[in-house]
């Protein structure tokens, strides 16, 4: 019952696998040490927790459609997991973004995921910029990604649309967020909504400026979500939101998210315009006051390299401003 | 002469259900009207919860239009406004108790008391306003504990409460009356546990109207606007200390201004005014205005 | 006699439980300048008869003259209709004169309002309300 | 005058005889010889002794300062008391050696402060606050004196809850008795009170003040143990209606910290 003990557990496992975000490495895991749990969210929605990215999971008669395959070395388990909801064949992948711990079991999942009555591979669904980080050199001189994990349905438009198990699924490019090639997921009857890592309740979100991050698309996006999602009475329930990382969410919780980072945003941009360095602002502590919520000083995303992200995010915006 | 009401003492009062209007007679002007800025006394509040309040703007509740109908989380709603109704659920076939469940004025929120011993969800299950409560008798006292709690505040003025807070309760009845203790552990704004107790009296004759709520551009700005003060900018931070000619530091709250020695260390520093200006009455809603003497 | 007091105290507090409705939502210290009162004259352009508040749009000039659309919060709706106030009570479109706690955030131009007037018209008779928003 | 004390000390002595001695109600068990009554002591469902710290977290500004005079907020007082409240002079009290006024039974659990719980015998639990130096003694089975001097705290009868009335008795012969029956509070009746204040800043009540009080223990997740007073004070010579807080009171190990310090009208 004590949720603060397995929060924690929580925030640890996904600092350790953010260690494996920046580059395409797969980090070393015993699938035996990893508890994976499929939990309803709603109507033909599901959701897969573990280490890694959240999976979403819609079943029917048409068989599965998922959002993110999470980490290589646990495809075999996750599919293991989603046959004790549907055996049908895995008919659309979407990918959130081109992060490992969301893209990692793509090769994977799209051959364990076919069969018998498949017509061909599951369509992998991912915006254009996914495709050409995937394809192209990857960063720190690591080794390429292999061409069975490549999205072979990369979409330009700013939406993507197909219907699948009785319901309409929409894909909504989020431009320049956590990446330049951030997707939201929307299950329309189901009225749940997939974020990948553009909202991660339980830490900072992880500006990835290297791969086209930045703090107005992170506003952007989380406010798209607020105009998507609908709570039901007194703001609570309606769409149901599945985060990048962390637990259940709906509206109420996106808005609280959303307001901290463009608090936090309107602080860092006074202190640019003020001609404050980097040094200086860390110095000031902006974020002091949800520091104790969503901060860390380890691991891979600390408070400081996302107050670090986010003042050159935002100083290159206020160059171009000008 | 009172002494009629000494004549027989107490049986153990173990009914809970029934309507009960809450009693104003402890930090009326906080309660009703609501707190003034910059008044965090009484809260053992650490420096993110502080700053938090310091850059709060109230119009924040009218401009994000998804505050206008966030109601008070169930830990609020115990010092809010607070005209409460309390039922129980019975198991048809084992006549066993199975829950208490709760409405309450302020939007119309209610909440369910588990006493079946049912475990609490998951830390992924969905967070709501009122929370995941689970119920246990000690003696005629009942122990509340509630978890998975969405973020909400401890005060109308800015201050912060976590959604990974746990709420704790007791529920004593004595004769007519009801006193709830409200217990808030939150690791992320309080460096201490915020012990509180409230009390109702038994109104059989009340009637909890709907309060309804419906979404407006009550102040109308662009979308996605947060209005907050920039760190060190609010001018308003000291009011309250003026106005009650107290010394600015007691005013910021924190677990030490709460112990009894803390009356010494700032006798010298207290100068209150000559005559209350302030919210002098103050206890129901009809007489707790600004001005009301 | 002492029971008979405590009931008839409560059952008035409960009966009038619709006008409690504001008093749940925000601080009326932390939004208002309560000790303060500013007048404004101008043209009403929206009448938002709701709960847990009302709100009057109105554009009107600033101290400086300059234009500006004022949110004037009002009662919940079960308050004003106490009052007698319902949604026909005003139109957009309507001279009012409001008199109110002028709100902290200067940008917002928010005031609680104490009175509200609409002169008499050839079409419309004259208007007015007076009291306390809680 | 007389007769209405007389009246209040015949009920005072029913009351603590009732508390007690009465046999426990008619339950399930055979009706066997009445049991000798508990002392106070021996029939304690909870353990009240030892040292307690007031945590103060409610009424901050009219508890750990003297609230600014005529700030009455919170208390349910009638436009007679209100006129009294503003006339008050904390000199003029001085000189007549009342300064601890505001230190009586209605208002002492209200003042910040140490307390010290014991048994004084095993019929009577005494209260001892550093806060204005006051002694409380709260007597169980012992029948009250004939007649009692007014003091500031007045004169204390206590009892132990009583289990549920008719609990026990079976439901047709199938039910027993449910949970949640078995009262653990301590309840304390004081009269006899000099008329006090409820406040440092002068809010009065009168001698024919009856205070009502509930002690209840409850420990928490942390492991700390706090107990909770409420406090109902019924005058209606001064209040509309009964005024009811309810006060905690944190378990502290010893007396470290304990501060005496006489009372105080400023």
């Amino acid at each position: 019952m004590d949720n603060l003990l397995s929060r924690t557990r929580h925030q640890a496992v996904f600092v350790f696998f953010a260690a494996a975000v920046v580059c395409w490495a797969q980090p070393q895991i015993n699938p035996d040490n990893v508890k994976l749990t499929m939990a309803h969210v709603q109507g033909s929605v599901y959701v897969l927790m573990g280490d890694g990215g959240n999976i979403t999971v819609q079943v029917g008669k048409d068989g599965v459609a998922m959002v993110d395959t999470g980490f290589a070395p646990l495809a075999v388990k996750a599919m293991a997991e989603i046959r004790k909801l549907n055996t049908g064949p895995v008919v659309w992948i979407v990918n959130t973004h081109v992060h490992t711990d969301h893209t990692g079991g793509n090769a994977e999942i799209m051959k364990l995921g076919m069969t018998r009555e498949s017509v061909g591979p599951p369509r992998l669904v991912a915006q254009s910029n996914v495709l050409n980080r995937m394809s192209g050199p990857q960063p720190n001189g690591a080794p390429p990604i292999p061409e069975a994990a490549w999205p072979n349905d990369e979409y330009f438009l700013p939406t993507k649309d197909f219907f699948f198990n009785s319901e309409a699924v929409i894909v909504y490019h989020v431009p320049n967020a956590h990446t330049d090639g951030d997707s939201l997921v929307f299950f329309r009857r189901s009225d749940v909504l997939s974020t990948g890592d553009i909202f991660t309740p339980e830490h900072y979100p992880i500006i990835d400026l290297a791969r086209g991050g930045s703090v107005e698309g992170e506003i952007k996006g989380l406010n798209q979500i607020i105009d998507i999602t609908v709570p039901a009475k007194y703001q609570e329930g309606g769409t149901m939101v599945i985060p990048g990382h962390g637990r259940l969410c709906d509206e109420a919780d996106v808005v609280e998210y959303r307001n901290m980072v463009t608090i936090i945003r309107d602080r860092l941009v006074d202190m640019i315009h003020r001609g404050m360095t980097l040094e200086q602002v860390k110095a000031a502590k902006p974020t002091l006051d949800y520091d104790t919520q969503y901060g860390a000083t380890s691991g891979i995303w600390t408070t400081d390299m996302f107050v670090e992200a986010a003042y050159k995010s935002l100083s290159t915006k206020t160059v171009s401003e000008k | 002469m009172f002494a009629a009401l000494l004549a027989v003492p107490a049986f153990a009062q173990v009914d809970f259900t029934g309507e009960w209007a809450p009693l104003y007679h402890e930090d009326g002007p906080e309660r009703l009207p609501g707190p003034e800025l910059g008044d965090y006394t009484e809260l053992p509040i650490n420096a993110a919860a502080r700053m938090a309040a310091d850059t709060y703007d109230a119009d924040r509740i009218s401009v994000v239009p998804e505050y206008q109908c966030r109601p008070h989380g169930a830990d609020y709603s115990m010092r809010g406004l607070g005209n409460l109704r309390i039922w129980q659920e019975i198991d048809q076939n084992s006549q066993k108790l199975i829950a208490f469940h709760t409405h309450m004025l302020a939007w119309d929120s209610e909440r369910t008391i588990w006493m079946d011993g049912r475990p609490h969800p998951p830390a992924y299950a969905p967070h709501t306003w009122q929370g995941f409560s689970t119920g246990v008798w000690d003696g005629n006292m009942l122990t509340i504990t509630t978890t998975h709690l969405k973020v909400n505040y401890l005060r109308r003025n800015g201050v912060p409460r976590s959604d990974k807070a746990i709420f704790t309760e007791h529920w004593m009845r004595h004769g007519d009356y009801l006193t709830v203790v409200t217990v808030i552990e939150d690791p992320v704004y309080l460096t201490e546990p915020l012990v509180r107790s409230d009390n109702w009296s038994l109104d059989p004759g009340q009637n909890i109207g709907i309060f309804g709520c419906e979404y407006a551009p009550e102040v109308p700005r662009p979308e996605g606007t947060v209005p907050a003060h920039l760190p060190g900018n609010n001018p308003y931070l000291r009011e309250f200390a003026g106005w009650y000619g107290l010394p600015y530091e007691a005013t910021r709250g924190g677990a030490e201004t709460m112990y009894p020695e803390y009356m010494k260390k700032i006798a010298g520093e207290y100068h209150p005014p000559a005559k209350c200006s302030r919210y002098c009455k103050c206890t129901s809603l009809f007489d707790c205005n600004l001005n009301s003497k | 006699m002492k029971r008979t007091l405590l009931f008839l105290a409560i059952a008035a507090a409960s009966l009038l439980t619709t006008q409690v409705k504001v008093y749940a939502h925000h601080s009326f210290a932390a939004t208002y300048f309560e000790d303060k009162t500013i007048t404004i004259d101008g043209t009403l352009r929206q009448f938002l008869y709701r709960n847990p508040h009302s709100f009057v749009h109105v554009e009107a000039p600033d101290d400086k003259g300059v234009m500006q659309t004022w949110a004037v919060e009002w009662g919940a709706g079960g308050q004003l209709s106490r009052d007698g106030v319902t949604r026909e009570s005003l139109k957009p479109g309507d001279h009012v004169i409001i008199t109110g706690n002028p709100g902290r955030d200067p940008e917002d131009h928010r005031i609680r309002m104490q009175s509200i007037k609409r002169p008499a018209t050839a079409t419309a008779a004259e208007f007015n309300w007076k009291g306390v928003v809680r | 005058m007389m007769r209405s004390r007389l009246l209040a000390s015949i009920l005072l002595a029913a009351a603590s005889m009732l508390g007690q001695g009465v046999p426990p109600p008619s339950g399930i068990g055979p009706p066997g010889r009445p049991q000798p009554p508990k002392s106070g002591e021996a029939a304690a469902p909870v353990d009240f002794t030892g040292y307690w710290v007031s945590v103060v977290s409610e009424d901050w500004r009219w508890r750990m300062v003297t609230p600014i005079r005529g700030d009455f907020a919170s208390i349910p007082m009638n436009e007679e008391a209100r006129r009294i409240g503003n006339a008050w002079d904390p000199d003029k009290d001085i000189a007549a050696g009342e300064q601890c006024k505001s230190y009586g039974a209605p208002a002492i659990m209200r003042v910040p402060g140490r307390l010290h719980i014991s048994w004084a015998d095993e019929n009577t639990l005494k209260i001892e606050t550093d806060a204005g130096k006051q002694t409380r003694l709260l007597h169980f089975t012992v029948k009250p004196p004939q007649s009692v001097e007014r003091s500031w705290q007045g004169y204390s009868i206590a009892n132990w809850e009583r289990p549920v009335r008719g609990s026990g008795t079976p439901g047709f012969g199938l039910g027993a008795t449910r949970e949640g029956t078995h009262g653990k509070s301590l309840e304390v009746t004081t009269t006899e009170l000099r008329a006090g204040y409820l406040r440092k800043n002068g809010p009065p009540y009168s001698e024919n003040t009856v205070l009502k009080e509930y002690y209840d223990l409850h420990k928490e997740r942390n492991g700390d143990t706090w107990f909770t007073v409420t406090t109902i004070v019924t005058d209606p010579k001064y209040l509309n209606e009964p005024f009811v807080t309810s006060t905690d009171f944190k378990k502290i190990p010893d007396g470290a910290g304990w501060d005496p310090s006489a009372c105080s009208a400023k």
